[in-house]
């Protein structure tokens, strides 16, 4: 069992997208002070959970961080032909060219897969499987709205002496089993009643166990109807034999 | 060479015709042309307008006749298909769903090489704001995506571009079928982050074509 | 399963011939209507003998319509194959294609054997500069080449020649039908013989007037 990469779900500009989209910002104006904060608390609960591939998260926080203070200066920067530079610029440029590759990843996902209808002879044979094995992520939502919920459940969570927090792989492999009982059983299982009552490091080494079995496709993850918590259920057709 | 008689002669659109259905990768119009030449024992070859003229020909003649075979202009060559109408059924019959996909990062990467190719994995790296380490190996493994040489800067760094498989498995003729890049403010004015929005969008298959004359690297029309 | 609509209905026809086409062993008349049967939604499967005659019908369309595709009835199963008429432009075809599949020093190895047999290792090395150790592993192995004997000369070296197959292959009946042995021979004599003159020879001369000078490789547009 190997461990989850944050990336594998979503990168840093996928986080900057939500909160831009979720707080209905113009994007050629953000209110850069407000978004950094809200940045750093998903990128610090992220580096609390030791959740692997934080490092580029923290590389962006820096960036917000270093825009913020350069928006704070007196005298603003000039370019060439003496026009004042917004120090925006840079991370607008990168998130509108992201924006238009995202596109472009969804507009090409939809060609394989009208590409996919067409067969052509000794389909059997054809290495069409190999394409296959890459695993979709079960996950309904993005990651961020999981971390969102995580972050709910830790508050209420009862405050322990020792906060860092550095879960051993055989923890999530133990975890792993216990979502496994819990959903084989009942079908499907709220997140929170999960970890209810649980120390914040059951709870961290819980939510790691459940990104990574929808990571390999063992349990699909989706919103609860109360909006503030999330469901674990079955995937189907899977085997839990395994 | 001309050692067979034929009882009524073969045609360049019935060579073409078996051609598409016999093989298991596209074939070049070209490679078309040259067996039929070889056979027949003609020594100047058919043109290859012959051949595009041959192909709609059959298309029409399928369509008009009820039958289910297509033959498909990909990856710079022809190959004979199956019509989507009839997909339930094989699906059935090979007891699979063919929803085949990649995942986010794979396709992310795959989408960015294809516009900007040849591309660097800084350059890649640039602009997903994650390392595309993995996804890239993934990509040559899966012979998406070959490295193309190294760039004449500092470091060397290699060049990836998309392959005929690429174009092959996405339906592509040649790289200029790409659908054009769509303009950020576009997408953003039509809140378009919004996944499931994106996907009833793009369910109703209204992306495609729209004469965006900005793509990047649309005038790039071969890998090789 | 009954997930989809379409357009128009696809018929019991279309199924059978979408299956013959798309499986690559026969497909049996009970899986054709089970198939059918299951994603149309009917309870009742249609009858063998409703398959048979779609089978005839479709047989006689494409004879009808000058089409290369039949569908047999073969081992308790139908299969979709190609019309004798066309056999030979697609053996030319898979000739070309195992062609080009060898590889350089493959091509020229063998060119070599051809027009010296039979041929010792050493005199092969000789003309090509290189060791040829490998390129004549493969070529045996490919059956394209064969050991003749022993040369009477001391260390007695094995002695390499063709072999039928390799006629076959390049689609001549004889060695006496090799091109040009007196334009070979000054070739091969040459000192500064080299690859892109074999190739260019091999092209040439082997490929029976299909009057295109490039090497055979030159039409392989894979990136891979």
């Amino acid at each position: 069992m190997y461990r989850v990469q944050l990336q594998d779900f979503e990168g840093p500009l996928d986080l900057l997208l939500l909160l831009i989209n979720r707080n209905e910002i113009d994007i050629f104006d953000i209110p850069i002070a407000q978004i950094t904060n809200e940045y750093l608390s998903y990128v610090e609960l992220i580096e609390t959970i030791d959740l692997d591939g934080v490092a580029e998260f923290i590389y962006f926080a820096a960036l917000l961080i270093s825009i913020k203070a350069r928006m704070l200066l007196p005298s603003p920067e000039m370019d060439e032909e003496g026009e004042p530079i917004d120090p925006r610029q840079e991370i607008v440029d990168r998130l509108l060219e992201y924006v238009q590759y995202k596109d472009a990843a969804e507009t090409l996902d939809e060609q394989f897969k009208q590409r996919s209808l067409l067969f052509t002879r000794g389909e059997a044979s054809t290495p069409i499987q190999s394409m296959v094995p890459e695993h979709e992520i079960l996950v309904k939502r993005t990651v961020f709205d999981l971390i969102d919920t995580l972050r709910d459940v830790l508050e209420k969570a009862p405050e322990e002496p020792s906060i860092t927090i550095a879960p051993q792989k055989h923890s999530i492999t133990e975890q792993c089993e216990y979502i496994r009982d819990a959903v084989f059983t009942q079908g499907q299982v709220n997140f929170g009643s999960m970890v209810m009552g649980k120390t914040r490091y059951f709870i961290v080494v819980t939510f790691l166990a459940v990104l990574e079995m929808a990571y390999s496709g063992e349990v699909f993850v989706s919103s609860a109807p109360a909006g503030d918590d999330f469901v674990i259920a079955r995937a189907e057709g899977q085997s839990f034999a395994e | 060479m001309n050692r067979n008689t034929f009882d009524s002669p073969v045609t360049l659109q019935m060579v073409l015709e078996a051609l598409a259905f016999a093989t298991d990768a596209p074939v070049s119009v070209k490679e078309v042309c040259r067996v039929y030449a070889e056979v027949v024992g003609e020594t100047s070859l058919p043109s290859e307008a012959a051949v595009e003229e041959a192909l709609e020909e059959l298309n029409d003649s399928y369509e008009i006749g009820g039958h289910t075979m297509r033959i498909q202009y990909w990856a710079g060559g022809l190959r004979m298909t199956t019509t989507e109408s009839v997909a339930p059924f094989l699906e059935a019959f090979f007891r699979r769903e063919r929803r085949r996909h990649l995942t986010k990062p794979l396709m992310e990467t795959l989408a960015i090489v294809a516009y900007k190719q040849p591309a660097t994995k800084a350059e890649i790296d640039a602009v997903r704001g994650v390392d595309s380490g993995y996804a890239l190996r993934k990509l040559l493994e899966l012979n998406l995506l070959a490295i193309f040489g190294r760039a004449e800067i500092i470091g060397r760094p290699m060049l990836y571009a998309t392959t005929d498989r690429f174009l092959e498995e996405f339906g592509l003729k040649n790289l200029d079928e790409l659908p054009n890049l769509r303009q950020a403010e576009e997408l953003l004015g039509d809140a378009a982050f919004n996944e499931e929005r994106t996907r009833l969008f793009m369910a109703k298959g209204l992306e495609m074509g729209d004469g965006d004359p900005s793509s990047p690297s649309s005038e790039s029309t071969s890998t090789t």
